[in-house]
């Protein structure tokens, strides 16, 4: 176990990654909109264009290709960027260069050429921004070969996943979220990584196995802890890295519990959900005490109403009616 | 200009700043959802440009647009409640601040994704031309919106369309926090008409009357010759951009004062009075407050919209 | 059963189409890159400008953006747009008219515009062509709400899928396949549609289910009609649409036969399969008598090696591998 | 000129042509996977433009490469059998006629999704800034990818962060079927540039001397100013969009036999004929033959790839 150290926020957490890895190599190069002057719309790279000057934070213009594309280029010439697209949402704007540059390239080249970029984005689900402000779109990526898709739950996991992202050779998104990003919690004073790649069992059970990454963790934490009075062990496990998916750790739980609750805040349809539940049917299915149990948002867009996003968002209830019917359907 | 106008121009503006304001309120107060993208600075270059529209004429425009939709006519009540995700909203609060839609007053959509609505522009432009109505469509996009793919895309088809789009940049000066002049090497924003083989024309976006004749004069143009205009109007948002932008560290409170000094209200309002129609402006100002004043007290009394609700119109 | 008449390939079956529809409705507009002058890459659009003219068959410049957005300004407006996209490799090209706006127009104004445009673009994996080339990406716009996603495997089905598209109020994406186009079929002589939304079992069997789609159809046919000859009744589903998904037909199926084979030219992860096994182990779990097989290409670009495409792309006998996996399973 | 530099020119103008020549062939038998664009008629402009590039610069381009990627370096062999889909192809049969890539000698990759590799560019251009390397960055784009989105983004960035990027659009008149005068309202593309506040410039893209002379100011200047510069090379494509589009039904017979009198490749040959060095270009053509000849067989006889190569470098 690493020694911790500091109580820190999710947000200054990943301004310390940033922070570090732009200290430690001069490749490192931040891009996107209103994360110089004005240190990001939740404050997330503040204070890094005053420490490392504007050219290794550039702010750019409302052009998402062209920041992906640019990213891409730098990446080739052996820089590290660091793209920040500012919502998921946008990813749609750039997602030809993503899909049909950023992953094709180094496969299409035979390894002669490679674009390692990480791209950051903040997830700003449920709070009343409407249908074009609160996508999630995590399935998408994972559907594409050639992306590393990171969500991480707490303060810890964001900073060293992110470093390792930094550091990778691959083409990470990286996908952070606004309801995180107050949220406190203990990291070491010294220097650390985190394999991408790894889930962590949150919490050991023997009941059921609940798969859950980002936002979604502490509701089902939450949820776990309510279930314990009833005498429901509940296995946690935070998926971290949703792609590489940690199949092993999952097949492993569930083939000890013998039931899957699979949670998401994005959509169900081809969705993460349904790629684990898959998973463990194709191998594990004769362990299986229960059918398995999908929970997601409902298949429509975000309703604006702050009524409508109460019912339309995860919540706690939705995660224990979901463990209760496996549970109990024998 | 005769009077009348200016009185339109001068109640709209009023009716919209106030409208603002009060939302604004709501806003320090918790009580509005989501985020909040006023037009406070702006009134003359977006009631300006809609005063010069025509019956049947369309519009599109930005997640800044309360001012836009106030404009063209939909009442305060159904905004505001919009804003607060009401089920009275304009949109039945599916919406929210950001996406209003009311085509029965020429509203199509705000969008919410930077210059996406141009290309739809586009097609609404060539439509108009196809179905064979002698009507425009007028697009507001921001200064940031111009660097955007969809621009290009979308002014591009327009002229190739012919299609009557008149094309409007709202040149606040700042995207968030992008001054207009590191976002393009090019001075003014209107000279990118010249890559479209389309007219470029530069406004001074806070002065209501000007907005208002060279828009009218560009709309008919466009209405007559099926070839799409670009306008550029040289504006300012006196607060954030957003209700939670406070600080502005992107920006010197002076420069804030200097423009505020051309505020489009004051400058009207002066005029009008000039020319001796000074209870008219207090009569304006006090129905003003209280219709809006009004129109919060119905927005804050209104329903949430049912559960059910949002299991419609996705197709 | 509808009578026959004529014997025609997938492509004129669409030419048809698209020249009954419109000489049926003024408001039906096609707009894309070279399908005017050109007829289409494939031909498909071919005379349709001769007779219908330019204001209503519209080439346009290469700008998939403008192509979609153009569309849903027509459609807001009341015309009938079929815009082609040439490949499915561009549809991230235009990805946000597409999710931001084409989607959500209706849902975020309560109802009140609405933009019904239909988008038929044609696969081309296994041509050679490469990795920008190849690529299907159904599975992305099955998990975006809103999508009416259609991908028929014959010139029957093309022809009365694609005139419901059209007439449809909904936003539809039709995946048409290069593969198909010379493809003859049946199709009768007097008008006809088909209801959007549901499969058709093309043959009946007691041993296993099968799903597919597109061009996989006719490879998991030839692959039943060997099995048969090892005694192995394969029930063949063609989803045709691929949402909504006729979920009933497969789960009757499933009910019936025990086992359960999805076979897609998509990428597996977060795929059609992973969809369709996860309803049917939340739905039919108990009567799964194997765990379920997925078929897709492996989880990487496609390469353009005419000797790679061969391993790389779907086969009768990867398709009777999967289906005897089930079966000898138990 | 020197008569190196137009030996240079002409050689690597008819060793493209020859090549291109025995892929169409190739074509015609069956033995082309995929499908195939070829630049003859437009050598001109894509050996000029590379001819005036230094050591160390690099070079993006379009699916339409065969020529560039000869030109670059690339000894034909690599690239016919990449075409083929061999083990021995410049990027192991994996890439394809479309998506050649050689960055020991310049050629970063190109790229078969219109206009996506500029603002690659301008993120390599920056790259060279920042890494303090005085070289630039070239890239092709057709006249048709002028109209993309990527266009636009990518040169706006190319400006705003001061990258040596130098943009070539290859107008050879056609996007497949799409004559550049529907396809835009703009006279001559090299306008575009004022868009972006860079200089643009025109160049007869049938004139290799008149494209490598301006092509090399243009680089020098942006090697020196570390600001992007615009060229449009007007230039035809004598073929069909791709070995497949024979009947041609958007363009005149006549029109291309007008422009095949302007055949780059003749009208060099005249002009170093008259200097007397006739017999330079029978060696030249004579090597060039045996040279294709022998790249030809080389590919054939190259074994494919294994299977197991497929797996990697997906990351
Ligand atoms: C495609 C896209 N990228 C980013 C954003 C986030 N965003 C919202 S408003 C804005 C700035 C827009 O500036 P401008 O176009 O000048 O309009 P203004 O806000 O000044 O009215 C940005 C970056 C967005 N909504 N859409
Ligand atoms: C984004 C995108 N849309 C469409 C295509 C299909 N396509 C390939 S080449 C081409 C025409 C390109 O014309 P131009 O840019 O003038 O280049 P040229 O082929 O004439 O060299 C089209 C439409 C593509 N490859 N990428
Ligand atoms: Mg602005
Ligand atoms: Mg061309």
């Amino acid at each position: 176990m690493v020694k911790m150290g500091r109580i820190v926020t999710f947000a200054s957490a990943l301004n310390e990654a940033l922070y570090e890895e732009m200290e430690r190599d001069e490749r490192v190069i931040l891009l996107g909109e209103d994360i110089g002057v004005f240190g990001g719309v939740y404050k997330v790279t503040k204070g890094l264009l005053e420490k490392f000057g504007p050219s290794r934070v550039i702010d750019t213009p409302i052009s998402e290709e062209g920041i992906i594309g640019t990213a891409i280029g730098m990446a080739i010439m052996g820089l590290k960027p660091v793209a920040e697209i500012m919502y998921p949402d946008f990813l749609p704007v750039c997602m030809n260069q993503l899909v049909n540059n950023a992953v094709k390239i180094k496969y299409m080249s035979n390894g002669k050429v490679s674009s390692p970029i990480v791209v950051r984005t903040c997830i700003i689900q449920g709070r009343g921004s409407g249908a074009t402000h609160s996508q999630v779109l995590i399935p998408i990526f994972m559907h594409i070969p050639g992306f590393q898709v990171i969500a991480p739950s707490n303060p810890y996991d964001a900073k060293g996943l992110l470093k390792s992202a930094i550091r990778s050779e691959r083409v990470t998104l990286f996908f952070e979220n606004v309801v995180l990003y107050q949220k406190k919690g203990e990291i070491p004073d010294g220097e650390y990584t985190i394999p991408i790649g790894s889930a962590e069992i949150k919490r050991k059970g023997k009941d059921v196995t609940i798969t859950c990454f980002s936002s979604t963790v502490d509701i089902v934490l939450n949820a776990a802890l309510k279930l314990e009075k009833e005498g429901i062990e509940c296995e946690v496990i935070d998926l971290r890295t949703l792609w590489p998916l940690d199949e092993k750790t999952i097949i492993e739980s569930v083939k000890k519990t013998g039931r899957i609750v699979t949670v998401e805040n994005s959509w169900g349809v081809c969705g993460v959900g349904s790629e684990i539940i898959t998973r463990v049917c194709e191998k594990a299915i004769d362990y299986l005490l229960a059918p398995p149990v999908r929970i997601s948002p409902p298949h429509i867009p975000e309703p604006a109403s702050p009524a409508l996003v109460k019912k339309y968002v995860l919540s706690e209830d939705k995660v224990i009616d979901g463990i209760k019917k496996v549970i109990e359907y024998g | 200009m005769d009077i009348d106008k200016l009185l339109w121009l001068y109640k709209t503006m009023v009716r919209s700043r106030y409208m603002e304001e009060a939302l604004l309120n709501l806003y320090r107060q918790g009580k509005v959802p989501g985020t909040l993208h006023l037009s406070i600075g702006q009134e003359a270059t977006e009631v300006g440009v809609i005063a010069a529209m025509q019956k049947g004429d369309l519009l599109l425009a930005t997640y800044r647009s309360h001012c836009p939709a106030l404009a063209i006519g939909i009442h305060p009540k159904y905004i505001i409640s919009e804003v607060l995700g009401k089920a009275s909203g304009v949109c039945g609060g599916i919406g929210g601040s950001m996406h209003l839609s009311e085509p029965q007053l020429g509203l199509i959509f705000t969008s919410a994704i930077v210059a996406s609505q141009i290309p739809v522009a586009a097609g609404i432009g060539y439509a108009l031309r196809y179905l064979k109505r002698d009507n425009v469509v007028v697009v507001f996009v921001g200064d940031g919106g111009v660097n955007n793919g969809d621009f290009h895309e979308g002014l591009n088809f327009a002229a190739i369309l012919n299609a009557p789009v008149v094309v409007v940049i709202v040149n606040n000066q700042y995207a968030i926090s992008m001054p207009v002049h590191k976002s393009t090497k090019v001075k003014d924003l209107a000279t990118k008409a010249i890559a479209y083989g389309i007219e470029g024309i530069i406004v001074d976006g806070m002065n209501p009357i000007e907005v208002y004749t060279k828009a009218k004069e560009a709309i008919e143009k466009v209405r007559s010759n099926k070839t799409p205009i670009l306008i550029e109007a040289k504006t300012y948002r006196f607060l954030g951009h957003y209700a939670g932008d406070v600080d502005q560290p992107y920006r010197s409170k002076e420069e804030v004062e200097e423009w505020k000094k051309r505020d489009p209200i004051l400058y009207l309002r002066n005029i009008i009075k000039e020319k001796g129609f000074e209870s008219k402006i207090l009569e304006i100002e006090a129905e003003a407050e209280k219709e809006i004043a009004d129109a919060v007290e119905f927005a804050l009394n209104s329903p949430y919209p049912e559960e059910s609700k949002m299991f419609e119109n996705l197709w």
